[in-house]
């Protein structure tokens, strides 16, 4: 355990020194206001400490909250389009037609059925992130060497065993794996998702900051995805101890 | 109780495997099946369970259901992820088997096998022959009727063969089960098998019925000598 | 399709009889200048001293918007005339009930040099075809006698980018972001203004009128106390209003500047709208002119 | 091949078929003008038919130079982090903070460095799509059998034998995954590469239909992007037969 | 030309495999490796190639590079996208042989083990034996000066086994090669071996040093009293 968290702190430094580091190339580099020092914006940051974190809460439940149902939807769907390559022919040209969408064009859908709130920005986050858990669990699955499922079928597995004991410990890289995919997008586009109708979130510190030409709020904003990306994907990177 | 093969044809691609082929697996036997490599063996197995399906011909099964065929394969199979009990516990899990009752059934098997030392490790730490016997073991988990070992004792040395030999032998008088072993061993052919069969020619030939004592073979003149016609006759064909 | 057009003869006469009903108004608002006086109106309990409820829904992009207008998910917006004409073409039913305060600026770069108006002839200027921005920019071509070449940027901070960066050589803002860029350089050569070019405007959703036309009319009693209170204080007094609704400080310091005061809530005048109803058409934007009766209705405004 | 021609027809039918069912039931559903009938929205492509076909043209083009460099860029980068765990220790910190940022908040910083033509634009796709595929490589490439490394380092391959025997081959069905991810998050940023300066692009058509509140065009060039990435992942399916 | 081990110890977690053990194996001759299933075999091999490294003492190479020492591991792993005859050519890839002899090679190889049929074959299609002899053979493609084989007829027939055996006698004798042999065949273990080695107590221990004629052995009574003899001895141990 202190092993872990000592190499977290290590990798937590590292991944801040060298953003810094790339930072304050570009500001050196830019010479514009268009991207502000890092000592200024961390001044801001300290000023708006207490409203950053309010921000940061309400982007990481917004967040939370879809990657859940993400997963919870698209992991079953992804095992069943690999085990009934049936399903798959059927589903997989929708899926196909489906996944390059900018979903950000539905708004309007999310809006009419569901209103401002907070439900359709979640929904809108689930959208874009529920088709790449899909896709990637899918081919995750199909991966699975064939003498695996012979052991399953060996023992007259149900399809449900199947799962439980082939299926989802043999994927298990692949669910991280679609789960850092899926966060990246998933921060990414908080900025649209939080452009409308809403006091708190990231994606709507960072828009409204840029609107007004706060380049060290926006900035901050920006560290603030940065830092909880990088927290969200170290905690996956800990799960890996428990694949195999 | 029997598993009855019907004027059976398999193909792959181009290459004929089985033609026209009958046999008759029958309960409480040992069969040992001989056979040069390529021809065949690993894939009559596969058709036994139903894993693999013929171009034509039926495999029925007489009071005997399709749970109630367990193979263990060739390449001992052991998923990556398991300790070594958790892989004797998957079959009795999958079978819904009290947490007691899997608990001690896998004591048993490690104990009877020789893993205990080795109960928490996983495939990648263990030896060619260690995994062999966790594959074995774990085809004994459940209570098959028919066992089907495909070359089961091709990685271990003498000693550990002769145990796991008469382990087998023991399990099948215990619970009347009907073993059918794939070997390239002409003594542990000879040795377990109450039935032997050669499998060439797109035929099963029964080629020996082994009659002499049953124990102490090991030590029989008689033993040795039936050995020796078994491997010329093997030869011959 | 055309939208109907006696609801908005029969709404007025009920209006004076029925109580405010204090249900909410969904009322959604851009960061500029225009919703400044809907801000404080809520902030500062006008709304409520009227009976009335207002949400305030912000949005950083007219799409946004607009897309919320035509989810039926907002009651009432600031847009501009063509907006509404095109939510109208749209089958989205909603009545101009005034205009709004507004100030556009043509701004040239920092790097063209351009001091005038005239300098645009044939440069690139930055804005969003169809809209407000660019009728406002062709009347300034067509008053000076050039033309000048489009270029779409429909994203704002990058707009602002492209400006100062050089770019493009001209842009068309609206406050508070014209002040901020004049701050960093770039150089005003019109106002909108000072020009008497106005084409923003508050509707509501029809439904809304008719059912519930007294909350209108008490939108407004509030609205124009807002006016009066902006009159009336220094902007400084409620910047932290302002900040709190993500409004940056160049806004307080440009409405301090202002010497004229700030007017009620008015029609909007008939010619301009006419006017800009035709130039809408010509852009294929619409393809029917709408009368000034079609789309307006000014009843709802306090004499 | 006159095979896989029919199942690729087969499955496009199958795509536009269920593509138009979801369309026809949500415009039923919604019964909102933001919501176009399939029939108009038919109507207006092939209305605009041949600026259709410029803008898919010029979108095409933007995305395969960005998915070229990406990969390009991307692959080797991502084999050098799972072949050697310090790198990788070294750079994941600085890959997890830049992952989940939102590139398009950088537009002004690649207008400022590259103005604002196709270049930038490109440039855009590429930062989105590079990190996608160099952490799907790297964690894909981590999952390969020790036992296989053996086999190389048996043989006394070099570290290039490595990647070409060995890593490649192996990681195949991974780069195939990477580049679904990529292409779908590719097509759906071009509504934000092509939203500033262009005049062909299906982002640019999308965004200004949108602004237009011209909805029958605005879907047209959505489903423009959902037939180009369909195609895209189907010719990435076919790949798959190159893979073990 | 010899590999040296000196004083070599190692450790899997707390299992000690190798204690204070010393041996050298010299050049051009034929080992055979008898032991107990989990006793350290398959772990000298990698300790002999470097694969693994020891907790103390030394594996030291006379007059022969790392890179003329190869394994034909236990598993007969073969990469799954490879065909039987790109999984032959591979090795000499990797050497950087010429497109013709590698071409000339391979063929050979495929002729020597009978794999001709099944050269456009991937793995999953081979029988168990079949992939073994693949696995032998890529082993012979490049010339090693010392060729370590892990229980390499463990899946083969009578037949097919003494076919392979005299293949590998053939190849150590005109390369002047040294070979290592893991085997739990003790008949094996006779035949192949000039010198038998058991793998046991932690330690090497030459048990044997079979002086028989060479030709026509398998014919010899000679040869089986040796077998029965070492039967014995490795029993004993
Ligand atoms: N999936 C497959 N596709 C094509 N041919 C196959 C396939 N599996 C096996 N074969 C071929 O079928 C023949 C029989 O294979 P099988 O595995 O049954 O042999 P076997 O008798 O078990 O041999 P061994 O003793 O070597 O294990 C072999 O020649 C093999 O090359
Ligand atoms: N990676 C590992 N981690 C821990 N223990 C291991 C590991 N690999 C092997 N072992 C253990 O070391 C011992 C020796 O293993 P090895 O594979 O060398 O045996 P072997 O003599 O080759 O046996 P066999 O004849 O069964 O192949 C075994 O008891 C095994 O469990
Ligand atoms: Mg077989
Ligand atoms: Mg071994």
């Amino acid at each position: 355990m202190k092993r872990v968290q000592s190499n977290f702190f290590r990798s937590l430094f590292l991944g801040i020194l060298s953003y810094l580091a790339v930072w304050i190339l570009l500001y050196v580099l830019s010479n514009n206001h268009a991207i502000p020092s890092p000592i200024v914006t961390g001044i801001k940051m300290w000023d708006i400490k207490e409203l950053l974190g309010l921000h940061i809460i309400a982007s990481s439940l917004r967040i939370f909250i879809a990657l859940l149902l993400a997963v919870l939807v698209g992991l079953p769907i992804g095992i069943l389009l690999s085990m009934f390559p049936k399903s798959d022919r059927l589903l997989s040209p929708l899926l196909y037609f489906l996944y390059p969408l900018p979903k950000v064009a539905f708004l309007p859908i999310f809006m009419l059925f569901w209103g401002l709130g907070n439900f359709s920005k979640i929904l809108l986050l689930f959208s874009i992130i529920v088709l790449q858990v899909i896709i990637l669990v899918r081919d995750g699955a199909k991966t699975i060497p064939e003498n695996y499922q012979r052991i399953m079928t060996n023992f007259q597995a149900s399809i449900w065993q199947q799962i439980r004991y082939l299926i989802l410990p043999a994927i298990f890289p692949n669910i991280l794996a679609s789960l850092r995919v899926s966060i990246g997008i998933a921060l990414a586009s908080l900025f649209f998702a939080e452009n409308y109708a809403t006091d708190y979130g990231l994606g709507y510190l960072i828009l409204s900051a840029w609107t007004k030409m706060d380049y060290p709020e926006m900035f901050a904003g920006i560290f603030c995805i940065a830092l909880l990306g990088f927290i969200l994907f170290r905690v996956i990177d800990s799960l890996e101890r428990f694949s195999y | 109780m029997s598993i009855i093969i019907k004027n059976l044809n398999f193909i792959y691609e181009k290459n004929q495997i089985f033609q026209n082929t009958d046999f008759q697996f029958d309960d409480n036997k040992i069969y040992t099946l001989l056979g040069p490599s390529g021809i065949g063996k690993s894939t009559l197995f596969d058709l036994l369970t139903g894993f693999k399906k013929p171009q034509s011909g039926t495999v029925d099964y007489q009071n005997v259901q399709r749970s109630e065929i367990l193979t263990v394969f060739q390449n001992n199979q052991i998923f990556p992820w398991l300790t070594v009990s958790e892989a004797l516990a998957l079959p009795l899990k999958i079978n819904k088997v009290s947490k007691g009752q899997t608990g001690s059934r896998v004591k048993r098997l490690l104990k009877q096998f020789g893993l205990e030392a080795l109960a928490h490790k996983r495939p990648h730490a263990l030896s060619g022959g260690q995994l062999q016997r966790v594959a074995i073991a774990q085809g004994l988990t459940l209570d098959p009727k028919f066992l089907l070992l495909d070359e089961p004792t091709s990685s271990l040395d003498q000693e550990a063969k002769e145990e796991i030999q008469d382990r087998l032998i023991e399990e099948q008088h215990t619970r009347k089960s009907t073993m059918i072993i794939i070997t390239h061993d002409i003594e542990e052919a000879a040795y377990l098998g109450q039935e032997i069969i050669l499998v060439t020619n797109q035929r099963l030939q029964k080629i020996a019925n082994p009659t002499f004592n049953k124990n102490n073979r090991r030590q029989a003149l008689e033993f040795y000598e039936f050995c020796i016609q078994l491997r010329k006759q093997v030869r011959q064909l | 399709a055309c939208g109907t057009q006696e609801s908005n003869e029969a709404t007025p006469a009920a209006k004076d009889e029925d109580k405010v009903t204090g249900e909410t108004i969904k009322f959604g608002v851009l960061p500029a200048e225009s919703a400044i006086p809907i801000i404080l109106a809520n902030e500062k309990g006008f709304f409520e001293e009227e009976g009335t409820k207002v949400d305030i829904e912000s949005f950083s992009s007219p799409n946004d918007r607009n897309v919320a207008i035509q989810s039926k998910a907002l009651d009432g917006t600031i847009s501009d005339v063509m907006t509404e004409a095109t939510f109208k073409q749209n089958e989205t039913d909603m009545t101009i009930t005034s205009g709004i305060l507004e100030d556009f600026k043509v701004l040239a770069s920092p790097q063209s040099g351009i001091t005038e108006m005239k300098g645009l002839a044939d440069k690139k200027v930055t804005l969003v075809p169809n809209f407000i921005l660019e009728y406002i920019m062709d009347v300034f071509a067509e008053e000076q006698g050039f033309t000048y070449e489009v270029v779409d940027i429909p994203s704002f901070a990058t707009r602002s980018e492209a400006l100062l960066k050089g770019e493009v050589d001209a842009a068309v803002y609206t406050e508070p972001q014209a002040s901020m860029l004049a701050e960093q350089g770039a150089v005003i050569l019109g106002s909108s203004k000072t020009s008497g070019i106005n084409g923003g405007t508050i509707q509501f959703m029809d439904s809304i009128l008719e059912e519930r036309p007294q909350d209108i009319q008490a939108f407004y009693t509030a609205y124009n106390k807002a006016i009066d209170y902006m009159n009336q204080h220094e902007a400084s007094e409620y910047a932290d209003i302002l900040s709190e609704y993500q409004f940056p400080d160049a806004m307080s310091t440009y409405l301090d500047t202002q010497e004229e005061n700030y007017p009620h809530a008015q029609a909007v005048d008939q010619d301009q709208f006419n006017e800009i109803i035709e130039w809408t058409k010509n852009k294929e934007q619409i393809n029917q002119v709408y009368s000034y009766d079609e789309l307006t209705d000014f009843s709802y405004l306090e004499e």
